[in-house]
C-alpha cells in the first residue's frame, strides 16, 4: 500500500496545534456535533459495532459489541473509563496521542459517552506521562469553555463530565478491572469475571473500559462511517469463523534495534518486516535482526524468519504469539543474548505482578530467579524445562490466574524456548555470561 | 560304735553340703565353658568363693512366705525334699567298705552308716521317692497355679519313672541275688574290669540313667520347674533358705543316682590295680568318688547340651519305651539265670533291644510314635 | 492381606530313620559339639575393665545436640514425644530468646525419663532437625527415679561428653553420619 | 499538628466530587501529599483515611501496592529521576545508562543523593520507546539521553 | 430443583444459591480452597479450587468450558457440570500447590498449625513432595506484634487474604493490609494499629495455614494432642457453638464451631480467651464446711463429699419452709430443672429465684464503621447479658413456681419484714436458710457489692455453690465447688430460644464434682447425672421444653417456644 494516508496521525505528522481552535479549524468535533443531532446513542453504537473496530489495548475486542454488552435503560450512572495507562513495554502510541492532538481523543471520548450513555468518564492516566497529563488536562479545560463539557453539551441532552485520574506505576492497572480497582483507591487487584464491567465495573455500576486509540478512532469511524472504515485493513478471514477482521489502521510503534524507532500509522497486516525496513529504517549498526517482540512483550517473541508474518490481530498468533497486543514491535539484533531479553521480560513481569493470583505471584517470580541464575552462568538444562512448564502452568493452561498477565508473562518464555532453545542450551552449557550489565536491583 | 556312727552321719552331711555348693560352682564353670563363657569369677580366685558368696545370700536373704500360702507346709516341704534326699546316703557304702561276707563285718568300722542293709536299694528307692513330697506339698502350699501345675508335673513324672527306674536295676539284683550295695559291689570286684555290671546290663544302665535323670528333676526332665513356662515351678514361691533347702535336695540326688550308678554297674570302689578288694580303703574311697565325679560332670553336659522334653514327650517315653524296654531286659536276665547261659549273652540282647526298638520307632506308619519329636 | 494361595510353601516334618530314631548318636553328637566349645577361648569381656566395642548404630543414653553456636538444636516441635512409644519425652515449647534469629521456638524444658524409655530410636527417626540422637552410652545408672530423668542441660552435657569422640556421629536426615555441629578436632 | 496542610486538604476535598466513593480519591490525595512532601508520612495516611472515612491500613494498602510513594524513612529528593529500564530501553543501553547515572551520583537506585537534590529510580518503562534510552526527570521525559551530566545537571538544577 | 453433575454423579441442591465447591461438598467431594470461606467474599485469588466446568445442555451433550475455573467463583446451576478429578484438574492444583509452597518456609515442625494446616493436608493430597526450586525463597521479616493476641509469621503467609476481608467485612474495623505487590506482598497492619478488635481471634481460625497465631496459643502444645469437645461458650447469651480444645483435663484452647442458627462462623475474642479461670489453681474442688454456731470463724475444714451432701440434706429439710435459692443463670437447663426439684421438693414454700443476670455494656454488633457505629447487615452479636442461660432458667422457674424472682428481690425479701414462719401457700417468707449457686467467671468481677454481701450474710444458713473463694464463700456455712461449662453435660438457652447441648471436655478438678451431680446426689438419686436422661425428663414435665424430648440435640442445637 503506498503511502497510507494518516488519519489518526494526519495533524499530528503535520505538526499541527493541539489546541481546540486549531483542532475544530481542521474540523474537529464535527463527529460530535453530527452525532447530537443526527444519531441517536443506537446508531452511533451500530455505526461502530458495523465498522468492526477493534479494541487497540491488546485483547482486540470489537470495541461496538462491548458498548452492548452494557445492561439496557439502566438507571445509571454508567461510567466510561479511559484505559490511558499504557504501561505495557515498548508501547507509547497512546502517549503521542494524548500529547500533540488531545481533542481527537476527547471527540472520542465524547462520542463513546454518548453512545453508551456514560455521564462521567475517567481518564486513567499513568504517572509516566506527565506532558500528556497536562496536555489532556488542557484540552478538557478548554472543551468545558467551549461548552464540549459539563451540563446539556452544545445544547443538546447530554452532560459529561471527564476526569483525569493519575495512576502510579503498575502495570496491572492496564487491566481493565485493575483499573477499576484502582480508579476506586483500592489495590490494583484485577476482578473476578463474571460480573463484567458492563455489567458491575467502576463504582459497582455498569462501565465501558476503552483504550485511547479506540476512542480516537471512533472520532473518525462516526465522521466517515463504517464502510469507509472496512475499506482499511484486512477483512475477515473466511475459512475462520471466529475472525472479526482487522479493519482500520493502527499505530504501529518501532523500537529496539532499528536506526530509526518511531510510530508509524500504517492500515492493519503489515509485516514486521516492511516495518523495519521501510519505516524504522532498518536494524541498526548494520546488523542483522534476531528477532523482534511483534506487539508489546507479553505477546511473545517472533524470530527473524518469521518476520513476513503480517501484524493485524490474527498474524502473531499464526506464528505461536499470543496476538497483535499493542502492535509494538521491538527488534533486538544477532548480537543480543535471548537469556538477557527472557531476563528482563521476566523481571518486568514479576516487578509487576500484582500478587493476588497464586501461579502469577509465586511464578513470575520463579522465573525471574531462574532466568537470574541462568544468566549468571549457574544454570541447569532441567530449568529450561521447568521454564517452559511453569510458563505453560501459569498463563498458557488457560484460567488458572483471573486477569491475563500470567498469559503475557509465560507467552514469551514459551515462545523463547520453543524458538530459541539451542541458543538457551548453549549458553547453559556453556556458561556464558551476559553481555548486558546486570540489573542492580530486581 | 554310736559315736563312730554319729561321726560318720556327720562328716557324710558336711561333706555333701559342702559337695552340693561346690557342685553348684562347677556347674556354672561348666555351663560357661560350653559357651564360651568364664564364669563366676569375681569372688575369690576364678570365683571360688562364689559358692561362699551364694550361701550367704540364702541365709541372708529375708524369709518371705506369701500371705496366701500355707504357711506351715510352704516352710516344711523343703526340710522334706532335702531330708528325704539326704536319708538316702544311710545305706551308700562309700568306698572303703570290707567285704560284707566277712564274719567280723557288723563289729568292725566302716565308713558307711547303716551297713550291711540288705534291702539296702530298696531304702534308697523308699526314701528317694518321698522327696516328691517335698515338691508336691511346696506347690501346693504355695498357692500359686504355676506351682501347683509344677509340684503336680513333679509327681507325675517321678511316679512314672519311678518304674523303669526300678526294673533296670532288677537285672543287676538278680544277677548279684542281692540287695545289699556292699555286696553289689563287692560281687563285681571279685573280679577284674570284666566283672562290672555295665558289660552285661549296658541297656538297664542306660534306662537307669535316663530315669534317674528324671527322678532327679535334672534337664532335659525339668518339667516341674521350667521357668519359661511356670516361672520356676513349684519354687516360684520361695527364696532363701527354703529355695536353698530345694537346691540341696536336688544336687543331694544327682549325687545319689551318681552314686548308685558307680556302685551298681561300675564296680563301686573297684578298679584294677588301683583299688582291689584288699587295698588301703583310702584308694577305695578316691576311686569311688572320682567315678562318681565323673558322671556328674556327665550330668551337668547333658544339661546343657539337650533341650528340654515337652511333657507330652516326657511321659510316652517313660511309659511307651522305657517301661517295656525295662521288661525285656529284664526277662533277658531272668532266662540267662534259669537256664544257666553265660550272662555274656546279656550284651547283644541289649544292644538287640535297643535296635529293636529303634526299628519299631522307625516305621514309618507309626505315626504316634513315642519319641517323635 | 490375605496370603495367596501360590506363594504358600508347604514344608513335611523329616522322616527319622534308625539312627536317629535311637537318639544316642544325636545325643552323642550333641555333647561333642558342646564339649568341644568347652575347649575354646572364652569370649567374654570384662565389662568394668574392658568396654565393650559397640555397632555404630546401638542405642544408648539419648543426647541434646547443639548447632553450631553451643545452642541447644532442637525447636520442640514435639515430633520425638509423638513418636515415642513409651511416652517418656516430656517437652515444654517457649518462644525462642530474642537474639535466637534463625529460630522462632526452644524447648524450655526437655525431659527424658530413661527408666520409661525402651531405647526404640524412633525420636532419633522423628527428629526433623536432628537435635536429639541416642549415643552409645549404655552404663546408667541412678540411685532415684528423678535421677534418670534427663532434663536439658543432662542432655546437653550428654553430647558434651560424647561430641568429638568419632563414636557418636551425628546422624543427618539423609541417613549419612557426618559431623555436622561436632567441635572441630 | 496536622500533618497535612490546609491546601492539601482543600485540593482533597476538591477531589471528592468527582467520584461516587470517597475511596477513590485515595490516589489523588496520596499524589498531593507525595508531591508537596516527597513523602506520604504515617500520620499524613492517618489524616487522609480520616478524611475518606478509611481506616489507615486501607489507604496504606492501596499506598504500598503501586510502590510509587515513598515512605517517610525514605522521602524523595528534589528531582525524582527515573532511567527506563524496560526491553526497548536496555536494548539501547538503558541499563548502562543506570548504572552511569549510579556511579555518578554515587548512590543506588531508589537512593537519593547526600545533598538531597536527586532521587535516582529504575522504571519498568516510560513509555517513551522511541527515545530509547529514555530517563525521566520528575514526570517528563528526555529522550535518547547520551549526555548524562546534562540530565544530572538538569535535574539539579 | 437444580441438579448439579459433580464428577458425573448428580447432586440435587434445591434452590439454594451455591457455589461449586458447596455443591460438590454436598456430593461428598472435596474441592480443595483456601482463599473461599463461607462467610467472607469471594475474590477467587488462592486459584486453588480450580475445576472443569461445563453446562449439560437439555438434549444431554455436555459442553465444557475450556478453561478450568475457580469453582468459589462458580455457581452451581441446574445442568453444572464439574470435574475436579480430571487430569488437567489436578495438574491446575497441583501446580497451585507447588506456587504456593515455593517462598514457604516449610517450617512445619515450629509452626503450630501442623496437624490442622489446610497447606499440609492439601499438599499431601493434592500436591507432591518436592520442589523444584533451588533459588534461594524470600524470607519477609516475621511481625510478632500485629495484636494483643495475635502473631504475624510472614513467610508462611499464601496471601489468601481471609483475613484482610475478616477485618473489612464481618469486623469492619480494617486494621489488616495487603502490603507491596507481586511475589512481595505481605500482610500487615498500619503502623501502630494493631489488630485489637473484639474479634480479632478469629483470623487465626481463618487463616488456612500458620501465618496468624495466637499468642495464648503459641507453642503451647501441638494440636495432635488435643481432643476436641463440642460444646457452647458461656460467656454471653449468644451461646456461639465452640471446640473446646483439651488435654490432660487442661483447656488449652477456644475455637469456634459453625453454627448456622447461633451464631455462624466466628466467635468473640471474650469467649475466646476467657477460658483459663477453668484451669485456675484456686477453684474449690471438694466442699468445705464451717462448724455450725461459729460463724465469725472464718476456718472451713475441707470435708468428704460422702459425708457434706447428707449434712446438707438435713440441714435444708430442716429449715425447709423458709428456705430460699438461688438458681444460676450459668447452670445448664436440666440443672437448674434438678435444683428446682430439689429446692420445691424440701417445701412447696421454698423460693426459687433467678441468680444475679450480668449485663455488661451494650450489645455490640458487627460490623462497625470507623466511628464504632454498626454498618450494612449484622455479622456478629456480642449480647451484654454475659450468661448463657438465663431463658433456660426462666423457663424452669416459671414452671415450678410461676412467677420469676429477680436476684434484686431476694435482697428485697431478706431485708423486707416479711413473715419467717407460718403456713399458707403463696406467701413469701423471709428465708432463713439460702442455697446459692453462682458460677461466674472470674471476668465479670465481684458480683456481689459489699451491701448485697451483707445482706445475704444475715441469713442462718447459707450455702453457696461457686468456683473459687468470693467474699460470699466467706460468710457461707456449707460451700461446694462449682463446675464450669467445660466441666459438664447439658443444655443452655439462648438469647433466641435456641437450646445447644454442652458437653464435658475436661474433669472439674480430682475431687470435684458437677452442680447437676451434686443436686442428683442431694435429691437422693443414686448413681451419676445423665444429663440425656434429665432432659428427657424435664421435656415431659415442662411444655416450654418439650422439643428436647430428642435427647441428643445435635451440633446446631433444638429451637424452643
Amino acid at each position: 500500500m503506498p503511502d497510507f494516508e494518516p488519519i489518526l496521525l494526519r495533524r499530528i505528522n503535520a505538526g499541527a496545534s493541539p489546541a481546540l481552535d486549531a483542532y475544530r479549524a481542521d474540523g474537529g468535533y464535527r463527529a460530535l456535533t453530527k452525532a447530537l443531532t443526527e444519531m441517536t446513542p443506537a446508531q452511533v453504537v451500530d455505526v461502530v459495532k458495523n465498522s468492526g473496530l477493534r479494541g487497540r489495548g491488546g485483547a482486540g475486542f470489537p470495541c461496538g459489541v462491548k458498548w452492548t454488552f452494557l445492561p439496557p435503560n439502566h438507571p445509571g450512572p454508567i461510567y466510561l473509563c479511559v484505559n490511558a495507562d499504557e504501561s505495557e513495554p515498548c508501547t507509547f502510541n497512546n502517549r503521542i496521542l494524548m500529547d500533540k492532538d488531545p481533542h481527537q481523543v476527547l471527540e472520542g471520548i465524547l462520542l463513546a459517552c454518548y453512545a453508551t450513555k456514560a455521564s462521567v468518564a475517567y481518564i486513567y492516566i499513568r504517572y509516566e506521562y506527565g506532558t500528556a497529563y497536562r496536555s489532556m488536562q488542557k484540552a478538557i479545560d478548554e472543551a468545558y469553555g467551549a461548552n464540549l463539557l459539563g451540563k446539556n453539551i452544545l445544547g443538546k441532552e447530554f452532560s459529561l463530565d471527564v476526569y483525569l485520574h493519575r495512576g502510579a506505576g503498575a502495570y496491572i492497572c492496564g487491566e481493565e478491572t485493575g483499573l477499576i480497582e484502582s480508579l476506586e483507591g483500592k489495590r490494583g487487584w484485577p476482578r473476578i469475571k463474571p460480573p463484567f464491567p458492563a455489567v458491575e465495573g467502576a463504582f459497582r455500576k455498569p462501565t465501558v473500559v476503552n483504550n485511547i486509540e479506540t476512542l480516537a478512532c471512533v472520532t473518525h469511524v462516526v465522521n466517515r462511517g463504517a464502510d469507509w472504515f472496512k475499506t482499511i485493513g484486512i477483512p475477515p478471514d473466511p475459512k475462520n469463523p471466529r475472525d472479526a477482521g482487522s479493519y482500520g489502521s493502527k499505530l504501529y510503534c518501532i523500537s529496539g534495534h532499528v536506526n530509526k524507532p518511531c510510530c508509524v500509522e500504517l492500515p492493519l497486516g503489515i509485516s514486521v518486516r516492511e516495518l523495519v525496513d521501510k519505516h524504522g529504517g532498518g536494524v541498526w549498526k548494520n546488523r542483522k535482526a534476531k528477532g523482534c517482540i511483534p506487539g508489546g512483550i507479553s505477546m511473545g517473541l517472533m524470530t527473524e524468519a518469521e518476520f513476513d508474518t503480517p501484524l493485524d490481530f490474527n498474524g502473531p498468533g499464526k506464528v505461536g504469539c499470543l496476538g497483535l497486543g499493542t502492535a509494538a514491535v521491538t527488534i533486538f539484533d544477532d548480537t543480543t543474548s535471548i537469556v538477557d531479553v527472557l531476563y528482563n521480560i521476566c523481571r518486568f513481569f514479576a516487578h509487576e505482578s500484582c500478587g493476588q493470583c497464586t501461579p502469577c505471584r509465586e511464578g513470575t517470580g520463579w522465573m525471574m530467579k531462574m532466568l537470574d541464575r541462568i544468566r549468571q552462568g549457574h544454570g541447569r538444562m532441567e530449568d529450561l524445562d521447568i521454564l517452559d512448564e511453569v510458563a505453560k502452568s501459569i498463563g498458557i493452561m488457560p484460567g488458572t490466574t483471573i486477569c491475563g498477565l500470567a498469559d503475557g508473562a509465560g507467552w514469551p518464555v514459551k515462545n523463547a524456548i520453543a524458538k530459541f532453545r539451542p541458543e538457551l542450551e548453549g549458553y547453559i552449557r556453556g556458561g556464558q555470561k551476559t553481555s548486558m550489565s546486570l540489573a542492580v536491583v530486581h | 560304735m554310736l559315736i563312730s556312727t554319729i561321726l560318720t552321719i556327720l562328716i557324710i552331711f558336711g561333706a555333701l553340703q559342702a559337695l552340693a555348693g561346690g557342685l553348684v560352682y562347677v556347674e556354672r564353670k561348666i555351663c560357661a565353658f560350653m559357651q564360651n563363657r568364664i564364669g563366676p569369677n569375681r569372688v575369690g580366685p576364678v570365683g571360688l568363693l562364689q559358692i561362699l558368696a551364694d550361701g550367704l545370700k540364702f541365709i541372708m536373704k529375708e524369709e518371705f512366705v506369701p500371705h496366701y500360702a500355707d504357711k506351715s507346709v510352704f516352710i516344711i516341704a523343703p526340710a522334706i525334699g532335702l531330708v528325704c534326699a539326704m536319708l538316702c546316703f544311710a545305706v551308700v557304702p562309700f568306698g572303703a567298705t570290707d567285704n560284707p561276707a566277712d564274719a567280723d563285718y557288723i563289729t568292725h568300722y566302716q565308713f558307711i552308716i547303716a551297713k550291711n542293709v540288705d534291702i539296702g536299694i530298696l531304702f534308697i528307692f523308699a526314701v528317694s521317692s518321698l522327696t516328691v513330697y517335698g515338691i508336691i506339698l511346696g506347690g501346693w502350699a504355695s498357692n500359686n497355679k504355676y506351682s501347683l501345675i509344677g509340684g503336680l508335673r513333679s509327681s507325675a513324672q517321678i511316679i512314672s519313672y519311678e518304674i523303669p527306674l526300678g526294673l533296670s536295676i532288677l537285672g543287676v539284683v538278680l544277677m548279684t541275688g542281692s540287695l545289699n550295695l556292699e555286696r553289689i559291689i563287692w560281687k563285681q570286684a571279685s573280679g577284674g574290669i570284666l566283672e562290672w555290671n555295665i558289660w552285661f546290663q549296658p541297656l538297664a544302665f542306660l534306662l537307669f540313667m535316663i530315669s534317674s535323670f528324671a527322678e532327679c528333676n535334672r534337664l532335659p526332665f525339668d518339667l516341674p520347674e521350667t521357668e519359661q513356662e511356670l516361672v520356676g515351678g513349684y519354687h516360684t514361691e520361695y527364696n532363701g533358705m527354703k529355695l536353698a533347702f530345694f537346691f540341696l535336695g536336688e544336687y543331694t540326688h544327682m549325687v545319689t543316682s551318681c552314686f548308685l550308678m558307680v556302685i551298681l554297674f561300675f564296680g563301686g570302689w573297684h578298679f584294677p590295680f588301683i583299688a582291689e578288694a584288699d587295698m588301703w580303703w583310702g584308694l577305695k574311697l578316691i576311686v569311688f568318688v572320682a567315678k562318681m565325679a565323673l558322671f556328674i560332670v556327665f550330668y551337668m553336659l547333658v544339661r546343657w547340651t539337650i533341650p528340654r522334653f515337652r511333657f507330652d514327650q516326657l511321659m510316652s517315653l517313660a511309659w511307651k519305651v522305657l517301661i517295656p524296654m525295662t521288661l525285656l531286659n529284664l526277662v533277658a536276665v531272668m532266662f540267662v539265670k534259669e537256664y544257666g547261659i553265660t550272662p555274656w549273652v546279656l550284651l547283644p540282647v541289649s544292644l538287640g533291644i535297643l535296635v529293636g526298638a529303634g526299628l519299631i520307632a522307625s516305621q514309618p506308619e507309626s505315626k504316634e510314635s513315642p519319641l517323635a519329636a | 492381606m490375605p496370603i495367596a494361595e501360590s506363594e504358600v510353601r508347604w514344608v513335611k516334618a523329616p522322616t527319622l530313620g534308625l539312627l536317629d530314631r535311637l537318639y544316642i548318636p544325636a545325643i552323642i553328637e550333641g555333647l561333642g559339639t558342646t564339649i568341644k566349645h568347652i575347649f575354646q577361648p572364652p569370649v567374654t569381656q570384662q565389662f568394668p575393665e574392658e568396654r565393650p566395642d559397640l555397632p555404630a548404630n546401638y542405642r544408648g543414653l539419648h543426647r541434646l545436640n547443639r548447632d553450631t553456636e553451643g545452642r541447644v538444636k532442637c525447636v520442640a516441635c514435639y515430633m520425638c514425644s509423638t513418636a515415642c512409644p513409651a511416652h517418656c519425652i516430656d517437652i515444654v515449647a517457649a518462644p525462642a530468646p530474642a537474639e535466637w534469629k534463625d529460630r522462632e521456638k526452644y524447648p524450655e524444658m526437655f525431659v527424658i525419663d530413661e527408666l520409661r524409655c525402651i531405647y526404640c530410636g524412633m525420636c532419633e527417626q522423628a527428629c526433623p532437625c536432628d537435635a536429639i540422637e541416642l549415643t552409645s552410652m549404655f552404663d546408667l545408672t541412678g540411685l532415684t527415679r528423678e535421677e534418670m530423668m534427663f532434663d536439658k542441660e543432662k542432655l546437653l552435657s550428654v553430647f558434651d561428653q560424647t561430641a568429638g569422640t568419632e563414636k557418636d556421629p551425628i546422624r543427618t536426615k539423609a541417613g549419612a553420619l557426618s559431623c555436622a555441629s561436632e567441635p572441630a578436632k | 499538628m496536622p500533618a497535612l496542610s490546609d491546601e492539601i486538604r482543600a485540593k482533597i476535598l476538591a477531589y471528592i466530587p468527582r467520584y461516587p466513593s470517597k475511596q477513590a480519591v485515595t490516589l489523588p490525595a496520596l499524589h498531593f501529599v507525595h508531591d508537596a512532601m516527597r513523602c506520604v508520612s504515617y500520620e499524613a495516611i492517618r489524616e487522609i483515611a480520616e478524611m475518606l472515612d478509611l481506616s489507615p491500613a486501607q489507604v496504606h494498602d492501596t499506598m504500598t501496592f503501586y510502590q510509587f510513594f515513598r515512605e517517610k524513612n525514605a522521602p524523595l529528593g528534589k528531582t525524582r529521576l527515573w532511567v527506563c529500564r524496560s526491553l526497548a530501553c536496555s536494548l539501547r543501553g538503558g541499563e548502562d545508562l543506570l548504572e552511569t547515572f549510579c556511579q555518578k551520583l554515587h548512590v543506588q537506585p531508589g537512593g537519593t543523593t547526600a545533598d538531597g537534590k536527586i532521587t535516582l529510580e529504575f522504571a519498568e518503562c516510560l513509555g517513551a520507546c522511541e527515545g530509547a534510552p529514555a530517563v525521566m526527570v520528575n514526570d517528563e521525559h528526555r529522550h535518547c539521553v547520551s549526555d548524562v551530566d546534562a540530565v544530572i545537571r538538569e535535574a539539579q538544577g | 430443583m437444580a441438579v448439579v453433575l459433580i464428577n458425573d454423579k448428580p447432586v440435587d441442591i434445591g434452590n439454594e444459591r451455591l457455589n461449586l465447591v458447596q455443591a460438590a461438598a454436598k456430593a461428598g467431594v472435596f474441592i480443595p480452597h483456601y482463599c473461599w470461606h463461607p462467610a467472607l467474599s469471594v475474590v477467587a485469588s488462592c486459584r486453588m479450587c480450580l475445576v472443569e466446568v461445563g453446562d449439560k445442555k437439555p438434549d444431554g451433550t455436555v459442553a465444557m468450558q475450556p478453561r478450568v475455573v475457580p469453582a468459589c467463583q462458580t455457581p452451581a446451576k441446574d445442568g453444572t457440570v464439574c470435574i475436579t478429578n480430571s487430569e488437567k484438574a489436578k495438574f491446575s492444583q497441583a501446580r497451585t500447590l507447588e506456587g504456593l509452597l515455593l517462598n514457604h518456609p516449610l517450617d512445619c515442625p515450629v509452626c503450630d498449625k501442623a496437624g490442622e494446616c489446610m497447606l499440609q493436608d492439601y499438599s499431601y493430597r493434592f500436591g507432591k513432595a518436592q520442589s523444584r526450586m533451588i533459588d534461594p525463597k524470600n524470607r519477609p521479616a516475621n511481625k510478632p506484634d500485629i495484636g494483643e493476641h495475635l502473631s504475624l509469621f510472614t513467610d508462611r503467609c499464601i496471601m489468601c487474604s481471609r483475613c484482610v476481608r475478616f477485618t473489612r467485612e464481618i469486623s469492619g474495623s480494617a486494621e489488616l493490609q495487603v502490603i507491596n505487590r507481586g511475589h512481595h506482598s505481605e500482610i500487615d497492619i498500619f503502623p501502630g494499629d494493631p489488630v485489637n478488635n473484639p474479634l480479632a481471634g478469629n483470623v487465626v481460625d481463618l487463616c488456612p495455614v500458620g501465618a496468624l497465631a495466637n499468642k495464648e496459643f503459641l507453642y503451647k502444645q501441638r494440636v495432635w494432642f488435643l481432643k476436641s469437645q463440642k460444646s457452647v461458650c458461656a460467656g454471653c447469651s449468644t451461646g456461639c457453638s465452640i471446640h473446646i480444645d483439651h488435654n490432660k483435663d487442661i483447656v488449652y484452647r477456644i475455637r469456634p464451631r459453625e453454627n448456622p442458627q447461633a451464631q455462624g462462623y466466628f466467635i468473640c475474642d471474650e469467649g475466646r480467651f476467657d477460658f483459663p479461670y477453668i484451669n485456675g489453681k484456686e477453684r474449690f474442688d471438694r466442699p468445705l464446711v464451717k462448724p455450725a454456731g461459729e460463724r465469725s470463724e472464718p476456718a472451713e475444714s475441707a470435708v468428704a463429699w460422702e459425708t457434706a451432701l447428707p449434712d446438707i440434706r438435713d440441714v435444708l429439710k430442716k429449715s425447709a419452709s423458709a428456705l430460699a435459692a438461688v438458681v444460676s443463670p450459668m447452670l445448664t437447663v436440666e440443672e437448674a430443672y434438678l435444683f428446682a426439684k430439689l429446692i420445691k421438693g424440701f417445701s412447696p414454700q421454698a423460693t426459687l429465684y433467678l441468680g444475679w443476670v450480668p449485663n455488661v455494656g451494650k450489645d455490640e454488633s458487627f460490623p462497625r464503621d470507623r466511628k464504632g457505629n454498626p454498618v450494612g447487615p449484622v455479622q456478629f452479636t456480642i449480647r451484654a447479658e454475659k450468661c448463657p442461660n438465663r431463658r433456660g432458667v426462666e423457663e424452669v422457674l416459671k414452671h415450678f413456681q410461676g412467677e420469676v424472682l429477680g436476684f434484686d428481690r431476694l435482697i428485697a425479701d431478706i431485708s423486707s419484714p416479711l413473715p419467717t414462719g407460718g403456713e399458707g401457700a403463696g406467701v413469701r417468707r423471709r428465708p432463713q436458710a439460702l442455697y446459692l449457686t453462682a458460677g461466674y467467671p472470674p471476668r465479670l468481677g465481684a458480683w456481689l457489692n459489699d451491701e448485697q454481701t451483707k445482706t445475704l450474710s444475715t441469713i442462718p444458713l447459707l450455702i453457696v455453690q461457686d468456683l473459687a473463694p468470693t467474699p460470699i464463700t466467706q460468710t457461707a456455712r456449707y460451700v461446694l465447688p462449682a463446675a464450669t461449662f467445660a466441666e459438664k453435660d447439658g443444655c443452655f438457652v439462648n438469647h433466641a430460644n435456641l437450646a445447644q447441648q454442652i458437653r464435658w471436655a475436661v474433669r472439674p478438678g480430682t475431687m470435684g464434682r458437677t452442680d447437676g451431680q451434686i443436686f442428683l446426689s442431694l435429691l437422693g438419686r443414686r448413681g451419676l447425672i445423665q444429663a440425656t436422661k434429665i432432659r428427657q425428663e424435664l421435656a415431659a414435665e415442662i411444655p416450654f421444653f418439650a422439643p428436647l424430648a430428642v435427647g441428643d440435640l445435635g451440633e446446631f442445637g433444638v429451637k424452643l417456644g
